[in-house]
């Protein structure tokens, strides 16, 4: 049987996950996809699987934004695209 | 109500599928393929559930309470670790696509190269 | 109308048509919560009588399924070679790298101090692996977070001169061969590949588990070091956007 | 034989801990280390799977990795089942990476190390792909696949066309490798197992409910993703054209097929059972993908002037001969599918070499651009080449590919399948010819509006070269034109071997009956080979199939010339065909949004179809 908490959080995982979709500016994404890995650390907490939930910590906070906003700013043509245009 | 979790893991897998056919970044793109891959994840840890269980950790564990099901914990372990490389790899090819192609949009870059 | 616009609309019937194929069979699953049978079922009943080892999800990447996990091992190997191969020729060489300083002293000072309580928080991830939730691939997460840290509160001379390309190579190279290398030996000792040849010591001791620690500890090199090459090539590609600060702006 | 056994593992980890030693060691090896350590590894993978195929006669080799046996029809580990099919497609891998190593030799300047732990990485995935026997094992391999494959494909990753290739290829096969998974979640969820014997045994005798019916096609789906059925095959076009071409010589000589052959494993092994009551409707809805694949590749594969793009379409059509084999779901259908995988790849590897040879000495991929080029250089073996492999897509009997598509097609009596696959055959053949009557005789005219001119230089995906003077010298030469030669020689040789229609169906006769093997993978007592069915005796090629290669040589010679002077036919006809040739030219014009939504399409059809008819 499931029970409300599992409910709760499910329901959170949804919504952060669609809005993750919906989210077009990539910057704003990247914050919205570490609550939605947040979101999931607590989901895989209450479904006890506590190895994977530390996974989801470290990857979904640590190494989803780094990489995510190192390639949008590398993209965003500030910096070295400005000196190539020059 | 005790289907809600896979319905939570289709509305993701469904959402992530949704999100590249509509994506005009590639960034976007490889963001919403990890949440399509969530929904996996989402599927395969619901799967092993127990209700009123605990983890399968035999140290510190309360007898008498069942324990979740490892094989799909052990599954989901390795398979979110290896989502980092390859989101790495779709990144270095988008940042690609930006400094070749000069765009991020699928659209844009498919009219490049004709 | 747009191509991208007649494409959604396109998408919106086949999507409920794939909306309800796909919920029929997940609706179809048994209940939510019933117990695991079968596989897991025996597992979870004999995994710590065969193996000594406390956390079972950990037995099974490292023992029962150790062959699948060095294919994502391998995974992630090819996966980093990839990535630098992707983003080789991009960078132009900027000989000495631009100096970016942490701007606030707090930041540095609270990173100086989080530098190693965070590396100790990996290793002991990796360590206590097989004992309570954690193992290879998160504490060696953790140990590339660590790294990253070097470069969230230093500067990125700093990260780079602490964590030297060749070396990481070697390390990531190492640690996948030192996988191979162990399933190689249990052949090698006459056993079927990737045996537990190696006695299991006793159940809750860090010694337990035999070539279970040996796999998580090669697992925990080999992951920790691709998340530090991973990072290497990204920041290399952001730094590019950093400029320059003029030399006299470095010293205040 | 105990010692063939202990060949299994190393058959994957001689090629991974090779990559792993030149990564660790790459700086202090000398310059030419990494080829010869590849070349090595490629060759002991080849000589290994060999002599599996040797020892896997009678009996199938299942090994369990980690030593754990089944306990009372429960796997507790992870096992590969090397029957004689499965280890002649790890052959076949071993020994296009020899060839493509072999080529690459002189063919890259500056690589280092990086390309050969890939090529060994990938060697490994599609040999790990064609032995495994469990499910979640099947994904992994196929995934360490797609990777390698993915830094492969973007290698000349400065070519702004190279870069919309790679993306395609990614973001599409991510998406196939994320169905597979949802699949296998289904089935896990169902039967609680994850070796594909136990999950067959335990579907054994249950009405298939909901969640294997989808399981089954979320799994058929992403394999057909990457085997390059219609509607999943956009992405392959793009891809292998942009992808160098001693790796595209690995993509489209096994990489593809090898799906295909997994796919018809992990029915049988696992849903044959379930999914007996309704054998028609999943044998009907296969047929189907498999006549789309045919004739829309061999069609794209005509309207194409770039060799590379002749060669995915021809690809995709072969994928879908393949397919109509195994979709017949009977012995001599999968043996025939079998040989064909293994003499096709065998074609489209030398084709892809020599193409990348032809790129080096006549300086451009695109037909058109090279009108008369080889006639004026003089090299008579490059022209004979390209008609021969154009000759073997058109079923030139008695050799190869006649042979294979007479035992996979035309044995099961559907007149209208033998036409079908004639047909294919006939056009898949007319592209290579045309392409090498345009070159090497300099026939046609040098412009022509129904084949696309790419707006970017024609050399995508290929290294720069100095001056093609380092043709001239014969070495180089030699180097660069054995290779093809040698393969279109083997797949050429294959048929002829006495009995190997026989031993073929043979073969796949122990893939389809999958309990005989699920008892011996979950028990180790191996009952007797059920007896052939009666009608499956010694094989030999009837008038049918005589027919349908007459009909498909003859066509492929009228289509070539018509394909190309179909100009002179006056302005009202050259007006009527341009019309359909855009439009299908534009269905595959490269956004990755419309390629994802035709997987989707792909995948909601195949399901509900299913869904309504194998209830």
């Amino acid at each position: 049987m499931i029970d409300v908490v599992q409910i709760v959080v499910l329901t959170f995982v949804a919504l952060l996950g669609v809005a993750v979709v919906a989210c077009r500016d990539t910057l704003r994404q990247v914050m919205v996809n570490g609550m939605f890995g947040l979101s999931l650390v607590v989901l895989f907490t209450v479904f006890e699987a506590p190895d994977v939930a530390i996974s989801m910590a470290v990857v979904s906070n640590v190494a989803y934004p780094m990489l995510l906003l190192a390639t949008i700013y590398r993209t965003r043509g500030r910096g070295a695209d400005e000196r190539e245009r020059e | 109500m005790s289907v809600y979790p896979y319905v939570v893991a289709g509305v993701l897998f469904l959402a992530g599928l949704y999100g590249v056919v509509s994506s005009r970044n590639y960034i976007h793109a490889a963001v919403c393929l990890t949440v399509m891959q969530s929904g996996t994840y989402v599927a395969l840890i619901a799967l092993g559930a127990v209700s009123g269980g605990q983890a399968p950790i035999t140290k510190g564990a309360q007898p008498g309470k069942p324990m979740a099901d490892p094989v799909v914990q052990a599954l989901t372990l390795t398979d979110v670790v290896v989502s980092v490389v390859a989101l790495a790899l779709m990144l270095a090819l988008a940042q690609q696509s930006r400094r070749r192609g000069g765009t991020l949009d699928p659209d844009e870059l498919a009219r490049v190269r004709g | 109308m747009s191509r991208r616009r007649l494409r959604l609309l396109l998408f919106v019937p086949v999507a409920a048509v794939l909306a309800g194929v796909l919920m029929w069979g997940l609706v179809g699953l048994p209940s939510f919560g019933s117990p695991p049978h079968a596989y897991a079922a025996y597992l979870l009943k004999h995994e710590v009588g065969q193996r000594h080892v406390t956390n079972i999800p950990s037995a099974i990447v490292f023992d029962y399924r150790g062959w699948d996990t060095l294919g994502e091992e391998l995974i992630l190997f090819t996966s980093v070679m990839g990535t630098a191969l992707l983003l080789r020729r991009g960078r132009e060489d900027t000989g000495e790298r631009p100096r970016d300083k942490a701007a606030s002293a707090a930041v540095r000072h609270a990173g100086a101090f989080l530098v190693p309580v965070v590396l100790l928080l990996g290793i002991w991830t990796v360590s206590y692996g097989y004992l309570t939730p954690g193992g290879g691939f998160q504490g060696g997460l953790i140990c590339s977070g660590a790294a990253l840290f070097l470069w969230i509160a230093g500067s990125y001379r700093l990260h780079r001169g602490l964590t030297p390309t060749p070396l990481v190579d070697a390390a990531e190279g190492s640690g996948a061969a030192a996988y191979i290398a162990t399933g190689l030996a249990a052949l090698a000792a006459g056993q079927a590949f990737l045996a537990g040849f190696l006695p299991s010591g006793t159940v809750g001791s860090l010694l337990s588990g035999g070539t279970i620690a040996l796999l998580n500890w090669a697992t925990g090199l080999e992951v920790a070091a691709a998340g530090v090459l991973i990072f290497h090539e990204f920041l290399e590609e952001y730094i590019q956007t950093v400029p320059n600060p003029s030399p006299r702006q470095e010293e205040r | 034989m105990a010692d063939a056994s202990t060949l299994v593992p190393l058959t994957v980890a001689v090629p991974l801990i090779t990559a792993a030693l030149l990564a660790a060691v790459s700086r202090w090896i000398p310059r030419r280390g990494p080829d010869l350590a590849a070349l090595a590894a490629a060759v002991a993978v080849t000589v290994m799977s060999v002599a599996l195929v040797v020892a896997t006669r009678d009996t199938p080799i299942v090994y369990w990795f980690g030593g754990w046996h089944p306990v009372r029809g429960v796997a507790l580990g992870i096992d590969f089942v090397v029957e004689p099919a499965g280890a002649s497609l790890a052959a076949l891998s071993g020994v296009i990476a020899v060839a493509s190593l072999v080529f690459s030799w002189r063919y890259f300047e500056e690589v280092g190390h990086l390309y050969h732990t890939l090529v060994l990485t990938l060697l490994a995935g599609m040999v790990g792909f064609s032995l495994s026997g469990d499910l979640f094992n099947i994904f992994v391999w196929l995934e360490l696949m797609s990777v390698a494959a993915y830094a492969l494909c973007g290698y000349q990753i400065h070519q702004s066309g190279v870069v919309q290739g790679a993306l395609t290829f990614a973001v599409l096969n991510t998406i196939g490798t994320l169905t597979l998974l949802m699949g296998i979640a289904l089935v896990y969820g169902r039967t609680g197992a994850l070796n594909l014997a136990q999950i067959g045994e335990s579907l054994h005798g249950h009405p298939p409910g909901g969640p294997v019916i989808v399981a089954f096609t979320l799994i058929t789906a992403g394999l057909l993703v990457k085997a390059g059925a219609v509607p999943f095959h956009f992405w392959l076009a793009d891809a292998y054209t942009v992808v160098p071409a001693p790796v595209g010589a690995l993509f489209a000589g096994v990489m593809s097929d090898l799906a295909y052959h997994t796919f018809a494993r992990v029915y049988w092994d696992g849903f044959s059972d379930a999914l007996a009551a309704h054998r028609d409707a999943v044998r009907d809805a296969l047929l189907v993908l498999a006549v789309a694949s045919i004739l829309v590749g061999a069609v794209m594969a005509l309207l194409e002037a770039e060799l590379k793009r002749q060669v995915a379409f021809a690809t995709v059509a072969n994928g879908g001969l393949v397919l109509a084999g195994i979709a017949l779901l009977t012995p001599r259908g999968l043996g025939g599918a079998t040989m064909l995988v293994v003499v096709d790849g065998l074609l489209k590897a030398a084709l892809f070499l020599l193409i990348a040879a032809i790129i080096q000495w006549l300086d451009g991929g695109d037909e058109l651009l090279l009108h008369g080029r080889g006639r004026r250089r003089g090299g008579v073996l490059p022209g004979v080449l390209l008609a021969a492999c154009g000759l073997g897509f058109a079923l030139v009997p008695p050799f190869g590919p006649f042979l294979g598509t007479a035992l996979a097609v035309d044995a099961a009596g559907r007149p209208w399948l033998t036409a079908v696959a004639a047909c294919g055959a006939a056009a898949t053949g007319a592209v290579f010819l045309r392409a090498a009557a345009r070159i090497f005789l300099g026939w046609g005219p040098r412009e022509d509006p129904a084949i696309t001119r790419e707006p970017t230089e024609s050399r995508e995906g290929e290294p720069e070269f100095q001056p093609n003077d380092d043709w001239k010298r014969v070495g180089h030469r030699i180097i660069m034109l054995a290779p093809p030669t040698v393969l279109v020689i083997a797949g050429y040789v294959l048929s002829l071997v006495p009995g190997v229609a026989d031993w073929f169906t043979s073969v796949a006769h122990g893939i389809t009956t999958p309990h005989r093997t699920a008892e011996y993978v979950l028990s180790g007592h191996l009952p007797p080979l059920p007896p052939l069915p009666h009608s499956h005796g010694h094989y030999a090629p009837g008038g049918s199939a005589w027919a349908c290669a007459a009909g498909s040589l003859i066509g492929s010679v009228l289509l070539a010339a018509a394909s190309l002077w179909w100009q002179r036919l006056g302005r009202v006809v050259r007006r009527v065909l341009l019309v359909p040739v855009a439009a299908l030219k534009s269905v595959h014009d490269g956004a990755v949004g419309d390629y994802t939504l035709w997987f989707a399409t792909g995948v909601a059809a195949l399901g509900a179809v299913w869904t309504l008819t194998l209830r």
